[in-house]
Parts: C-alpha cells; sequence; structure tokens
C-alpha cells in the first residue's frame, strides 16, 4: 500500500510539473504550479524533511501563489504578444534532446549513488549538544552553517533592493502599490480584522517550535507577511514609503545583528560566526529574534512590490 | 476500549472522504458556478471536519488535538469568506452586458 | 524501490521537464515558472539524497537540507 | 489503521486531483478562482490522514500554516483572477480595478 502511494504521488507530482509548462494560459500554470508546491510538501513530509515541507507549505502553497497571481495580473495583455514569438520546431527539438539527456543524466547518477550513502547525520548528532537547540535543522543552520543563513538573509534585502529599483522615477520614495478602496463593513474586511491575531500566534509560534521542532524564523515570517500582506489588499493597513528611514533601518537591523554576534565571535571564540562555549543557545535565539522582523518586513515589502505612488513630503 | 476508538476513528475518516469525493463529484457534474461553489464548501466543512473528528482520538496530546480543531476551524473561517468573495464576483460579473 | 529513490528520479524527470519549459516557452513569468519548478526539483533530489543518509537517530542527513 | 489511513489520504489526494479538471476546463472565472480553495483544504485533510498514519507528529504544524496562507492565497486569487479576464492591457492596476469586493 505505502508503495502504491508513494508511486502515486510521485507520478502525480510528474504530471503536474508538465501541466506548468504545457499549460495554455498563465492562469492555468500558476494553479498547477501552486498544486505542485502543495504536493512537494507531502513528498517532504514522506523523506522526513518536515521542515522544508513547512517552508515548502509557507511559500509554495500560499505565498508563491499570491506573487505569481499578481504578477500575471499585471502582465496580461503581454500573453498574445509573446505567443507570436514561439520558438521553431527545430529549436524545440534540440530543447527537448538537452532535457531529456539531463534527465537521464540524472537517474543514472541518482542508481549509481555509492551504498552505503555518505552521511554527516552522525556528526552533527555528536556536535549538536554544543548547540543546546533540539532541532538538527536549526543547529546546522544556525551553529555548523551560519554563514549561509547570514548571506541567505542579505540576499532577500538586496532582491527587496531590486524589486525597488523597479520604481518609475516620480514615485521614488513612495508607497508600492495602488491605494485600495475597500468597503470597510465587506467580507474582505471582515475577513482581515479576524485572521490576522490567529495568524500571529500561529507565526510566533511556528517560529519559536523551531528550536526545538520542525520550524523556524523564515517559517513565521511568511506568515506575519502575509497576514500583513492581507490587511493591505483589505485596506486596513497601507504599505509603508519606500523612501521611510526608520522602515529601511529596521530591515538592516536584522542583518546587522548577526553580523555583530559573528564579530563578537572572532575576539571570543576565535573565528567569524563562532560561538564561544555554552553561549550557543542564547546567542542563536538572539540572533533568530532579531531576524525575524527584517524578514516579516522583506518580504511583505517583495509581496507589495515596488513604489507606485509619488512621495508626498 | 482501544479497538471502539479505532472504529469510531475509521467510520469519521471514511464520512470524510466521502464528502470530498462529494464535493469532487458536484465540481465536476453540476451546472453553473453556485452550485459547484455549494458542492466545494461540503468537501471543505465537512470533510475536513469528519477527518479532523476522526484523527481526534488517534493524536497523543491534547495541544495536537486543539492545533487539529483549530485547523478546521480557520479552513471553516476562510471558505466562508472565500466562497462569498466568489459568489459575489460570479454575480457581478453576471449581471455586466 | 524505497522513497528515496522514487523521488530521486521523480525530481530527476521534473528537472528535466522544467528545462524544456525554460528554454521553450516565450512568456517571461511561464519562464520563471519553469525555472521554479527545476529549483524545487532539485530541492527534492537533495531532500532524496539526504534521506539515504540517514543515520544516529535523524530521519535524515540534515546537512543537505538546508 | 495506519496502513487505512494512508489509503484515505491517497483517496483524497486523488479527489483534489480530479476537481482540479473542473480548474482547468473552467469556463467561467469563478470556477478557476475556486481552485485556490479546493487545493487548499484538499492538501490540508490529505496531509492530516498522511501525518497520522505516519506518526509524524509535526505534520500538524505542517496542515496548521498551509490552512493560514492557503486562506491568505485563495484572498489574493479571488482579488487577482478576474483582473486576469478583463480585456484591456494597457490600463494598468492590478487589484484596485476592483474595488469594493465586499460591497452589497
Amino acid at each position: 500500500m505505502t508503495a502504491v502511494v508513494s508511486v502515486g504521488i510521485v507520478l502525480l507530482l510528474v504530471v503536474l510539473g508538465l501541466w506548468t509548462v504545457v499549460a495554455r494560459a498563465a492562469f492555468l500554470a500558476i494553479a498547477g504550479f501552486v498544486a505542485y508546491g502543495l504536493l512537494l510538501a507531502l513528498v517532504w513530509v514522506r523523506l522526513a524533511g518536515v521542515d522544508v515541507a513547512l517552508t515548502e507549505a509557507a511559500i509554495g502553497g500560499g505565498l508563491t501563489g499570491a506573487l505569481l497571481i499578481g504578477a500575471a495580473s499585471r502582465l496580461r495583455g503581454t500573453e498574445a504578444r509573446c505567443e507570436a514569438e514561439r520558438c521553431a520546431p527545430a529549436t524545440r527539438g534540440l530543447a527537448l534532446l538537452l532535457s531529456a539527456l539531463v534527465s537521464i543524466g540524472l537517474m543514472v547518477c541518482v542508481l549509481l549513488l555509492p551504498d552505503p550513502p555518505p552521511t554527516l547525520a552522525p556528526e552533527v548528532a555528536q556536535a549538536m549538544p554544543a548547540t543546546a537547540v533540539g532541532n538538527p535543522i536549526t543547529s546546522v543552520l544556525l551553529a555548523f552553517r551560519a554563514l549561509d543563513t547570514l548571506l541567505e538573509a542579505i540576499v532577500l534585502v538586496i532582491a527587496l533592493i531590486g524589486v525597488w529599483s523597479m520604481s518609475p522615477d516620480k514615485a521614488w520614495g513612495g508607497r508600492p502599490g495602488s491605494p485600495q478602496a475597500v468597503d470597510p463593513n465587506g467580507t474582505l474586511a471582515y475577513f482581515a480584522r479576524l485572521l490576522p491575531p490567529i495568524g500571529l500566534v500561529i507565526g510566533v509560534y511556528v517560529f519559536w517550535a523551531g528550536a526545538d521542532h520542525p520550524g523556524g524564523k523564515f517559517q513565521g515570517a511568511t506568515m506575519l507577511a502575509a497576514m500583513w500582506m492581507l490587511m493591505q489588499m483589505a485596506g486596513l493597513a497601507d504599505a509603508p514609503p519606500v523612501g521611510h528611514r526608520g522602515w529601511r533601518a529596521a530591515i538592516a537591523a536584522g542583518p546587522l545583528a548577526f553580523i555583530a554576534v559573528g564579530l563578537l565571535g572572532v575576539f571570543t571564540a576565535g573565528g567569524f560566526l563562532a560561538y564561544p562555549e555554552g553561549w550557543a543557545k542564547p546567542l542563536i535565539v538572539v540572533v533568530e529574534v532579531a531576524l525575524m522582523p527584517t524578514l516579516v518586513l522583506v518580504l511583505g515589502l517583495l509581496l507589495a512590490g515596488p513604489a507606485a505612488r509619488e512621495a508626498h513630503r | 476500549m482501544n479497538w471502539l476508538l479505532d472504529v469510531f476513528s475509521a467510520i469519521a475518516v471514511a464520512g470524510g472522504a466521502f464528502f470530498y469525493l462529494a464535493g469532487t463529484v458536484g465540481l465536476l457534474r453540476f451546472p453553473d458556478a453556485y452550485t459547484r461553489l455549494h458542492a466545494l464548501a461540503k468537501a471543505d466543512n465537512l470533510g475536513l471536519a469528519l477527518i479532523v473528528l476522526g484523527l481526534l482520538p488517534q493524536v497523543g496530546s491534547v495541544l495536537a488535538g486543539l492545533k487539529l480543531v483549530l485547523i478546521w476551524l480557520l479552513v471553516l473561517l476562510s471558505g466562508a469568506a472565500v466562497s462569498q468573495l466568489i459568489a459575489r464576483a460570479a454575480r457581478r460579473r453576471e449581471r455586466q452586458p | 524501490m524505497s522513497i528515496d529513490t522514487l523521488a530521486a528520479l521523480g525530481a530527476s524527470l521534473l528537472i528535466g521537464i522544467g528545462l524544456y519549459g525554460l528554454i521553450v516557452l516565450p512568456h517571461p513569468l511561464r519562464k520563471i515558472i519553469a525555472f521554479n519548478v527545476i529549483g524545487r526539483g532539485d530541492f527534492m533530489l537533495f531532500g532524496a539524497i539526504a534521506r539515504r543518509g540517514a543515520a544516529a537517530g535523524l530521519g535524515g542527513d540534515p546537512v543537505p537540507q538546508d | 489503521m495506519a496502513e487505512y489511513l494512508l489509503s484515505m489520504s491517497a483517496f483524497v489526494l486523488l479527489m483534489v486531483a480530479l476537481g482540479l479538471v473542473r480548474v482547468a476546463r473552467g469556463p467561467g472565472y469563478a470556477d478557476r478562482m475556486m481552485a485556490a480553495q479546493l487545493l487548499g483544504s484538499g492538501a490540508i485533510g490529505v496531509l492530516l490522514l498522511f501525518g497520522a498514519a505516519t506518526g509524524e507528529t509535526a505534520v500538524v504544524d505542517v496542515a496548521l500554516t498551509l490552512a493560514l496562507l492557503a486562506a491568505f492565497a485563495s484572498i489574493a486569487f479571488v482579488q487577482y483572477v478576474p483582473t486576469l479576464d478583463s480585456t484591456p492591457p494597457d490600463a494598468e492596476p492590478g487589484p484596485a480595478n476592483t474595488p469594493g469586493e465586499g460591497r452589497p
């Protein structure tokens, strides 16, 4: 039974992948892609990667869908024009050949993987007590490979700068998106009043649970950003102006705190991002708490898009 | 006692699966958007409700049980709001020439 | 066949599908989606390989999962 | 029990996959908007059953995350999908074109 279910899930996954590529309209591709993300969450549970499943559910199921459907709505009308640029059958054939070769090559590699597989799990399990964190993924992310995580946070900030740089000149420094005129007594406004408090509690819970169970700052931050965006869509809140110094400082604070903790390690533990003996857990908590607001702001503002309204100073 | 709970779970989960089936059949066979919306709501509310009910005896702790109920309430809330919005959007579109 | 081999094979297939879409589809948004299909496939391949490294009471090798 | 729950989760998954056929066929855009709702609640049901079958307790947290964010995605679908159908390609703004989603 288990085997049948596994085969079924992987088959369905491949079908959905095909759907996103061959679907006629962008909307269908997006719906297929969201379904693909949800199914991947299931596969990740199956692969004992619940942390990734959580990220997949939060980002793949929720955020990406919203982001893509918004982009499709902004790009409507360009689809027909692009249709004219369809590439020649020869190019398609070559592309098909190349893709098939890549797939087959990867499959051969997979089947030829060494047995027994090499693993770092025992090393992680052995070194974990030093970090005093119960979730192996968190200890890898924030202790053994903290540099990666630092750079990830910085990449998100850079992505936000990239989005902001798409703002038209006259709107520079203004607020993103167009002002929403929504009935304050409508269903959407009601929903946007009711859901965010619940989302706040769940987001903070997932964030806090990350120390010992699957969860963490990225997943928690995604939820909080989604709740913020919901309030913006309902017209209950407005996105902050892009040029505001206070908001920019809040965004920079997280990575700066992370770097400060890293520099502290140079003096106390003999290496950038090294934690002194016995201080690993409190410092990891400091880094996580400092990064959380940055991530919420960056994700929320990425969703809101570039500045579109003139700044009135 | 344990087998009684298992039987209860099995029946409730089967009921939930049935409502998912009913929802899908309705979604595929019903003639217009409003009736399809009605069918979809059955899968959301009753299907998930029965599955949650069936899984309640299987979870180890009270906290996990509360989470299950919270999940169902969240889906109920969003289902209600979204159905309203979809139906209104469809109606507005219908009235437009 | 175990789940990790199966998932790894599926992921290889998905990477190929995404690559084809990335090359062939004309619309930029569709290209982005296709690229993300590749990215997710990559992650899945990593996850499947991590699962093979399950040891020391952990469900999988936690290092590739990051 | 685990086998039973697993097969039930596979069944629900199949139902959601079949439901997607309606999304693909349309015809109206209301049918397309139902996609988000169907996918969200379906995936939650599958995940819960799956988690109970495999004894992975953290799956409940995944389902909880999904319940919250699927609600958000559904709203985004409802906001944007109607603008996909409207024809004018030049007259910009996205969601603000459909103000008063909740207007009576």
